[in-house]
């Protein structure tokens, strides 16, 4: 009881807690269960993107892509290594993914159809997940915090890329246009679901807020991502697909029209267009590659004994 | 004589820029589908360089070229029996099969073909070094210290996958089987090699092979690998005559460049 | 009015012959790669039937469009977004993965897609023989024939497939529990479909509902296989919203016909 | 020795030998190993024309190809059907092909690099088979003799189509055109060497003569065929890629530089450009075909029992 005040004590003092300080177990599962999550949606994230690698139209942005998918890999490693420092083994959060049990981001199971969803991908989709994430840089267990920081700032780099890329299709030929205005409609409520159910009916949110795990409800962080991109749609020359979005001067923020929640949740329980195929992509690149990892750990034991005898 | 200078300068630059886009596009079809998270980085990055030093040397090309042409031309919008890549860069990660065959990517295969590679790239990036053109020079200085990792990356593998699991040896030595005669045509001889190396732009092949048949010795001996003979046919797609593969791994890689022509991305 | 009866006429030969030559697409990547020689030139068979049926309907819709619209232009040089076909008839013939996997082809797959789009083709150009337009009535006419035949072989090899061993068993279960939601597709609403039916070119697809319920539970019944409930995600390829895997299979069948715009074959 | 005499009077007499009918078994054993291996030619000639099926660049064409390429499987079926009429096994012949002891046409083992391969292949590697294959269709043995005259019968089929297919090209855009030549340039030469080497160097030719199953020399074929192509290949606008190609008057026929025999038998010997991939993808389709195989077969077996036990 006396740990437990002293541990909560630091969080609302804002300190962090690291790896050897004691914390409650069931701060410790919350965050493995949420940190590993993040670390499966940058894995399983690399797929859509991924999709679009072997066709980029021009060797810059080939190059580009490239580069950020391989960033969201980094990205799932150095999440997994932070689930390590609370005692979760690797290859049982990849089990967990891989059987079912543990979630991803369901934004991940949309598909991408066409060049502009990349530039969209970056814009919205890394926009919506950077203003959940940039509150996780003061989250108070100190490993994870200190990842998302990093993962923050290269995500901001990938927004960023996105909307240029979205810029120069958008000055270009009028088929080029139109991919771009049909990325839009296919993604924008995708990603405000993103933030997650209204904060009415958030299960994990309060307990989270007072371990210093969550700082901002779902519904503050939609509205300021709302009232950040609409600008930059009208820079951008597209259209949101929402007839209701509009400037509300009382509120100092922009209106927008109800999401389709039954949507949202068909497709986070499995219901998705590419629930299926992200996860089955995924374990049979992790049943192929099973005889390269076997054998790795075979010869490192070969070179253990060979090291041992040679010191006999 | 300015003609034929600037013919075979540019058609050399050209087979090291397609050999490096087309390994680059080889390579990243491995991302998200690598046999662990670690090794689709390597890869991805292995790609990344590829495509990198393609730009650079499509650059050199267009800027000589003039009239409009950019990397990306150069890229996209040439057929494969304009490419010039060794044939045994567009092969796909997998045994020999027909062009249209689909099946599993292999990366015993992969691992090979960036290890018969790249100890071939070290050497001649090395001696391109000393280039008489300074601008080829500069991109060898700068590929070199890329390729000598992609070497160390292969290598290691090699190691660890020869001397593993009987599974894993006998993958390895099946990817060599396969692909070791396509090294041949490392060796063959073509006008265009030959006028580079005279001219100082370019280097003697056969001057690199004792030091990459030392290496791959080396590297199969300690790997527990058997050297198969490099003989059967020997391959011509520096010169332009490939084999079923390029066409489908060009199809892929152009059709978006090539369904909106002219557009700018 | 006018225009608008045209717009649904075309929309709604268009669905059909996008059907058709995807499908045919597909089937045709077996030629070659088949289980039995005999399957290879069944399934070549079952794709040429495809293709004709695709040809005839597109000379329907380039007849009305003129302008020297062809067949080929239609095939050809329409983007994904633009093919109407159901997103069932893309996929690749494996188990569910994403766009850009590459690995063996599973003919379970095929022979199940091949047996509930054909039990659903065999009711719809049977109606269709009624259709208030005498071509595409006689095109029904035609097809059905071939479109029986279709389904023969599909049916015969789901029930040797499905009581054969555990392992064919198993595969076809598998594949039945892939394909099974994306029939949803075929009862789902749209306003193509809606008002073809209402002015009596089209047929109303759920007056086929009952029959094709029937076949199946029938043909499942015998096979000793398990009907999966149909739910999950409901696809829109009959839309223009397609899955990712058609701008892959259209890229390579149009990439030699776009490489050369306005050549004749 | 009285059988042997009617045998080879038989032949002599221009009449045919049955299945039914007694022969040397030496003759028998020539016959498996000339029709299995005319089969697998079939069966592994599907595959570089096969090639070019999902790219054929009209619907028209690709109807056309899928045709062919389907006549040439059933083609290989009735070869392999005359090949059991002689006692031997489909599966053993298949198995004799798959292991390698078994060739087919070396032909097969040149790739397919432009569209234009199929109509050259169409006109002149069909065309140099057709040749080979029009004596067959008097052939002493009669159940190959009747397989080859329907065989031949599609061929030629197949030729005009190929023949018809490059006029439309080389009535084309210049691109068409030098497709159509850069694939003669390339098939010319192995297209001669199909007739095989020249007759002062041909093993089985003696022995299959006075058995009636060879009744035209090598050389006299090859001449036959170049000199019935050069006028085609006029008509086409094409250029056949031998400068010593010209019209003899004394001879009565066309005269030909000398056919690279060293290329030839290096193909043939397995260093050909495609002979592992041809070889490894039938070998492939065969292993992944297992399970069907095994299931109908297990599938007929249960219906079987199940009519044995409804008899019972």
């Amino acid at each position: 009881a006396e740990r437990l005040q002293r541990f909560q004590e630091r969080i609302d003092a804002d300190g962090r807690i690291e790896p050897q300080d004691w914390m409650p177990e069931a701060y410790r599962r919350t965050l493995v269960r949420q940190i590993s999550q993040h670390a499966h949606s940058e894995i399983v994230g690399m797929l859509p993107e991924g999709n679009w690698i072997s066709r980029a139209p021009s060797l810059k942005r080939k190059a580009i892509l490239i580069a950020k998918v391989q960033d969201e890999g980094g990205h799932g490693q150095y999440l997994y290594s932070a689930a390590e420092t609370l005692g979760a083994e690797r290859a049982d959060l990849i089990d967990a993914l891989h059987s079912g049990r543990a979630k991803y981001s369901s934004i991940f199971n949309y598909p991408t159809l066409n060049w502009a969803d990349v530039g969209v991908i970056g814009w919205l989709v890394d926009g919506a997940a950077i203003s959940n994430q940039i509150p996780l840089c003061r989250c108070s267990y100190g490993p994870y915090a200190r990842a998302m920081i990093r993962i923050c700032k290269e995500e901001s780099f990938h927004q960023r890329q996105g909307y240029e890329a979205l810029l120069v299709m958008m000055r270009g030929t009028p088929a080029q246009r139109h991919m771009v205005q049909d990325s839009v409609n296919r993604w924008w409520w995708k990603c405000l679901a993103m933030f997650g159910p209204p904060d009415a009916d958030s299960l994990h949110s309060e307990q989270s807020m007072r371990w210093g795990i969550k700082r901002i409800s779902n519904d503050e962080l939609r509205q300021k991502f709302i009232d950040a991109t609409v600008p930059q749609a009208q820079v951008l020359g597209i259209t949101l697909p929402d007839p209701e979005l509009k400037w509300n001067p009382e509120r100092g923020h922009y209106d927008h029209g109800p999401i389709d929640w039954d949507e949202f949740w068909s497709t986070v329980n499995g219901k998705g267009p590419c629930n299926q195929q992200r996860l089955a992509t995924r374990v049979k690149a992790h049943q192929n590659g099973q005889w390269l990892r076997d054998a790795a750990l075979a010869h490192a034991r070969k070179q253990q004994q060979r090291a041992l005898k040679e010191a006999a | 004589m300015e003609a034929t200078q600037t013919d075979f300068r540019l058609a050399y630059l050209l087979h090291l820029a397609d050999n490096a886009v087309v390994l680059g596009q080889r390579n990243a079809q491995w991302c998200g589908h690598g046999p662990a998270i670690e090794e689709d980085l390597a890869m991805a990055n292995i790609s990344l360089d590829l495509i990198g030093q393609a730009r650079l040397l499509y650059q050199l090309v267009a800027q000589s070229l003039g009239e409009g042409v950019t990397e990306d031309t150069l890229a996209y919008f040439r057929d494969d029996t304009e490419f010039r890549n060794y044939t045994l860069l567009e092969l796909p990660h997998h045994g020999p099969l027909v062009g249209y065959a689909i099946t599993d990517l292999d990366y015993a295969t992969t691992l090979v073909r960036n290890f018969l590679y790249s100890a071939l790239m070290v050497l001649r990036w090395e001696a391109l070094q000393q280039s008489s053109d300074p601008e080829l020079a500069a991109i060898a200085a700068k590929s070199l210290k890329e390729t000598r990792y992609h070497l160390r990356h292969a290598r290691d593998w090699m190691l660890r996958l020869g001397d593993g699991t009987a599974e894993s040896q006998a993958r390895m030595q099946a990817a060599l089987e396969h692909l070791m005669p396509y090294t041949q045509e490392f060796w063959s001889e073509s006008e265009v090699e030959a006028a580079a190396a005279a001219s100082g732009l370019g280097v003697e092949m056969g001057s690199l092979r004792a030091a990459w048949d030392a290496l791959l010795d080396q590297t199969l001996a300690e790997a527990t690998l058997r050297r198969p003979s490099a003989s059967g046919y020997l391959t011509r797609g520096k010169q332009g005559l490939h084999s079923e593969h390029l066409g489908f791994l060009l199809a892929e890689m152009q059709c978006l460049a090539r369904a909106h022509p002219g557009a700018q991305w």
